[in-house]
């Protein structure tokens, strides 16, 4: 039995890496095609995020409902929508997911009930909403919300939270905990604990390794069962890292990535800036710069491999034996051809 | 036909709609007590009652929409959309757009408005000008029990966000909740003609966006929704002793805006003059304005508007407030 | 000692009687013009809240703020605001306490560092920024925020728990609990228990029975003297009634102080509606109808002498051989002097 | 006089104002990291970062306010406005009439506005006039950097809330974080005189209210604010090619309007077109339609708004936001 379930959980597992490591390498694309001026606007990646977003995926079922954030493109792209539609969206293309009309912050896909915003805690209500419908028309689909730490200060998604518990709506609430808010250390501005936030509501709530693919899955996998049979909410609480920052261009990572030049630009403004005449006491401005370095250095800590899922869950499964390789051969292959397409469609000059 | 009080004839439009239609169904606070004979024939599943958490309920109603149900949701009173406003502003009224047109969310916002019961200046907006400012959503103020009945109908139908507001003044019920609370002490100036009226025996949709000629007349035309409409009415009265024919066009629709008929009834009198209880700049009056200029019509021009913060104080309350004194004082200044 | 202190007690505790009687004695004069027209609008009363209230009031110092939401009449009248300027500012008239332009729901006292706010939740914020506004100018002052628990669902109000406590701001949240909100039972609509959820987001609390004028102060006091120790916020949860219901004209009281006539109009029209042709089956049509007798006959509860604060608060003070009776007959004089001269003004033809 | 950037002008000004009276402060999400400078300089007692909870924490600006503070509060884009929509509609825009006159509060709102950076219909939004409306505040929309740092001192300065509104093709540190990103991959149509011009070594105040002419003319007015006007300025030059003379009207502050100097040129030019980036319906082209009406002038009209939610894709929003060409457009139409 035991072993079987080894067996099992290889190929399972493999799957999961599959998706997640053709998510990332779909993204990398998306991060060219945005250096290159091809994507406008702010992009925020959901890079480093894929361990849980797979596991959300690979447990709902047909109708279950999302509503993702300003990090879209895992989401959708793992849920099996036309990744060409995709990145055609992200350039504004009359043949996107939405006709060019919405960019990648504002994704709809009516045909998966999957919803985003770029307003921080929208999603808690949106995805109150489905499962609200789910309820009225009496079918065991659950919706998910998806946002950040950051987003759990905010009202109205504070409001759904407990909404939901008193109305016993079937919703997963997914907190994506990277510690940052763009540039906000988020713990430096949150009372309590998360989990026992959730519990306040009385929502029944876990925290997990959202780094890691195996407990995500199994955790989340959990929760959504328990959404089904109890039709109350649910909170997992998951940590994460975002390895681009905030969003492409992130000045934060790129002072880790880049020789020094950034900073020095910074520092040599700062150092004016301290030494003007009138202003805080000089204490207090020795002790801004620490905070300002403090907050500065302690981004970097995302970037280490150590914390990216894809190369945890590679690690693992080799150990097992499973074939790697293949399956990232597959993807860069599946990959390569999204990007020839999409450039073959924008160059045939179809453009809005 | 029969007569009813608007509120009456509102829930009689919605439990048409909700016996016709099982995905319509209503939600806000305090509806299963202040809907009770909705609530005594559908049941707790389709009148839910919310907690006080405005911002989540009217955008869960979105998504809902968005899944194939018609959500009726009760704000209570439009003033309090402000700690909700972020569900009209970016939601509701980008998600047909930003969806490429792909997605739609067929929701009603129902909300009580208007002032004139003394009640201060938290509780007696109209707002109807500002909810209409973002486009993508309509706004419908009825100013009587049958166009009550019938733009709800249509509201209902309509496939994108609907608010619609119900003056207090108008709607016995809410005036009874928030002015009269069972006194007999206290009186109001409720429009007759606007509280109680006609009303078909089976409800059918009123097309959003088409204004109604309420009189015909030469001279200048007046402009107004919900109780100004009836002020109108009764300036209209009192303007025909000195000879002056005013025609009046109760809009009905705020957005969207019925142009061609403001537009033909101007050319006409050349005058106008809007009656908006809703604050004055940037509003409704200035957009008819606007819409004239730009259609190059010639056409003098006056409002009558709520120009402040609406004041506790009875007598300045009635002074903010359009009232038939200021549109008289107004008409004989264009006109002149 | 302990002598010494029940000693202390009764003089002190018949004070706080008198401020409560002397409130209680106010409002009444209140109902009496609103049910005479003189009062438009709306009208809510405190009346069952006045523990709380007087709780607070002996617990502040100068220059504390309070934000209070519509149930300002209470607090006002306790923080020792002129009650002519009170009852004219009801009025409407030009020498009220905000020139007549504000109404019960709008009062302020630049004096006095008091709000008011007729929109639910609102105190939250506004006590926050007082509170943020003493650890600026670094003085001991704290802030508190009254609201009801059916507050306690609005986002705005959460989120200033989140913030007063992350930021260490020296907020007193007082819910006062009655489980009403107009005619739902807020129990119903709001998950989880009220403690934790202040827990949850880092805030210490108790509950405490808001009825008893001895525990409530105590206890406010205990609150009160944490916060000005360590900056933080700290919840109050406080049981209450309210006797005279959401506000003057209440149907649900109505009908339990008449003799059955609302009731039987009431429902005549249900059972219309109950049997109308189409709606929900008959078994959910009957349950409705059990719904909204229960809503009924539980609203019933708060009009119990047993639950009055008052009656509660002159049993104890007379077991404990206090004098009341003179505290009442000199608190009626004063505030039948009140009314006269508020009618003398009105009369006088300074109105507005 | 020194050339500063909008954004550095901004800074500078916040800095000398802060310096010369303690009881301003700023707060808002990520301000210590975005005003860097300021943070180093005074420090995080008067730089507080918020957690994302803008109901609360504009709310807490007023009291603040009211206690004898003066908050300068970060809402980073406008478009988050709608999630603390209460703070401006039932709160700070009341306090001072519900008070009688007793009690205000000195509150600056600032937010990045506007588009033209590729950024979609949630982050691109004007919405002054929206943000108008509502009787009791003031807002202004600066053009260049001589007035960002002047009418901020000024808004600072003033007893009453202020929404102070910067555009990002203006605000180089907006546009880099939102649009540029560190790239030389991508450009926009950055209004050279409007991202970078002379300012004095010491702010002074530039009183709200009072409208600036950029440019005389006597064929036409054109009124417009912030990019707008720079928009008006490429226009007008082109048109005077085509032998027609614009005077160009830079508003400043939206509310106060300057309404004299509105009507002056008007009366002169006989012609107006207002070139507003907000939404077209009941806002500041309306609103000065109405003006012009009810002063009797006689005038040609016409606008280019922003007539929808804005797409994201980037020629479309190009042809949504108000552009030269739909402004030559209009004016060829107006003055024919
Ligand atoms: C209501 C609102 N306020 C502010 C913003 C700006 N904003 C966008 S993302 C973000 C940070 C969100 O942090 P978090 O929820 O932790 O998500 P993350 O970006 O870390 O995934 C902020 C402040 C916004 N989009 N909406
Ligand atoms: C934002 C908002 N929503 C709704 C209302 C209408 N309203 C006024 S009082 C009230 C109930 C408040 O209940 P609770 O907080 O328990 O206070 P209580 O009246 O019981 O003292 C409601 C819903 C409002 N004033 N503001
Ligand atoms: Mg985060
Ligand atoms: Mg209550």
């Amino acid at each position: 039995m035991k072993k079987k379930d080894k067996k099992i959980d290889i190929a399972f597992y493999s799957k999961m890496y599959q998706l997640m490591y053709r998510s990332r390498k779909f993204e990398e694309i998306v991060m060219q095609l945005w250096h290159e001026g091809t994507i406008f606007g702010e992009m925020h990646m959901s890079v480093g995020e894929e361990a849980i977003h797979a596991s959300i995926i690979k447990n709902l079922e047909d109708g279950d409902a999302i509503a993702v954030d300003h990090r879209g493109t895992a989401p959708f792209f793992m849920r099996g929508i036309d990744p060409i539609s995709l990145l055609l969206e992200f350039i504004g293309h009359k043949d996107g997911l939405c006709s060019g009309q919405g960019g990648h912050m504002h994704l709809f896909s009516r045909e998966h009930n999957m919803t985003s915003s770029g307003i921080v805690g929208a999603t808690g209500s949106t995805a109150m909403g489905f499962a609200l419908s789910h309820k009225y028309k009496n079918n065991k689909n659950i919706a998910v919300a998806l946002f950040g730490e950051g987003a759990i200060n905010q009202g109205m998604l504070l409001e759904s939270f407990n909404m939901t518990s008193a109305l016993e709506l079937p919703v997963l609430f997914v907190c994506k905990d990277n510690n940052w808010a763009i540039t906000t250390q988020s713990d430096s501005v949150t009372g309590g604990v998360l989990l026992d936030r959730a519990q306040g509501f009385g929502i029944a709530g876990e925290k997990i390794n959202g780094l890691d693919f195996q407990e995500s899955f199994s955790r989340i996998g959990y929760a959504i069962k328990t959404i089904r049979k109890t039709g109350k909410p649910y909170f997992i609480h998951a940590t994460c890292v975002h390895r681009e920052g905030h969003f492409l261009g992130d000045q934060l990572i790129a002072l880790h990535r880049t020789t020094g030049k950034i900073l020095g630009d910074l520092v040599g403004s700062l150092t004016k800036s301290l030494f003007k005449l009138k202003g805080g006491l000089v204490g207090e401005r020795g002790e801004s710069l620490g905070h300002i370095l403090k907050i500065m250095t302690s981004s970097k800590h995302q970037l280490k491999s150590s914390v990216d899922p894809l190369v945890i869950a590679k690690k693992m499964l080799k150990n097992q034996g499973a074939d790697v390789l293949s399956v990232e051969k597959k993807a860069d292959q599946e990959i390569d051809q999204i990007l020839k397409q999409t450039l073959q469609i924008i160059q045939g000059g179809n453009q809005l | 036909m029969k007569k009813l009080s608007f509120a009456e004839a509102v829930e009689s439009c919605l439990m048409q709609k909700m016996a016709e239609d099982h995905s319509v169904f209503i939600m806000g606070e305090d509806v299963q007590m202040m809907r009770l004979n909705i609530l005594a024939r559908f049941g707790k599943n389709r009148v839910i009652n919310t907690p006080i958490s405005e911002a989540a309920f009217t955008g869960a109603a979105i998504a809902a929409a968005m899944s194939g149900l018609r959500p009726v949701v009760e704000v209570m009173l439009v003033d309090f959309i402000g700690v909700a406003a972020d569900s009209f502003l970016n939601n509701a009224s980008k998600l047909f757009d930003f969806s490429g047109g792909k997605w739609n969310a067929p929701v009603v916002y129902r909300c009580a408005c208007g002032g004139g019961y003394g009640d201060g200046g938290q509780h007696e907006q109209s707002l109807w000008g500002w909810l209409a400012h973002i486009p993508g959503i309509s706004v419908v103020v009825p100013s009587n029990p049958i166009d009550a009945g019938g733009l709800l109908y249509a509201a209902i139908e309509h496939d994108h966000p609907v608010f619609f507001l119900e003056h207090k003044l108008l709607a016995q019920n809410w005036l009874e909740y928030m002015g009269i609370g069972g006194r007999s002490t206290v009186q109001f100036d409720v429009p007759e003609d606007g509280a109680w009226g006609e009303v078909p025996k089976k409800w059918t949709p009123i097309p959003l966006g088409k204004l109604n000629v309420v009189r015909e007349g030469k001279d200048i035309t007046l402009i107004s929704v919900g109780v100004g409409v009836h002020r109108c009415v009764e300036a209209a009265s009192k303007l025909e002793e000195v000879s002056i024919s005013a025609e009046i066009l109760d809009l009905r629709s705020i957005s969207p805006l019925d142009i061609e008929n403001i537009l033909q009834s101007v050319r006409k009198t050349g005058a106008v003059i809007i009656v908006d209880e809703d604050y004055k700049e940037f509003g409704l009056s200035g957009e008819i304005a606007a819409i004239l200029a730009e259609n190059q019509i010639e056409f003098k021009y006056g409002r009558v508007c709520t120009e402040k913060t609406i004041p506790f104080n009875r007598e300045s309350e009635d002074e903010t407030l359009p009232n038939v004194a200021r549109i008289i004082h107004m008409v004989k200044k264009v006109v002149s």
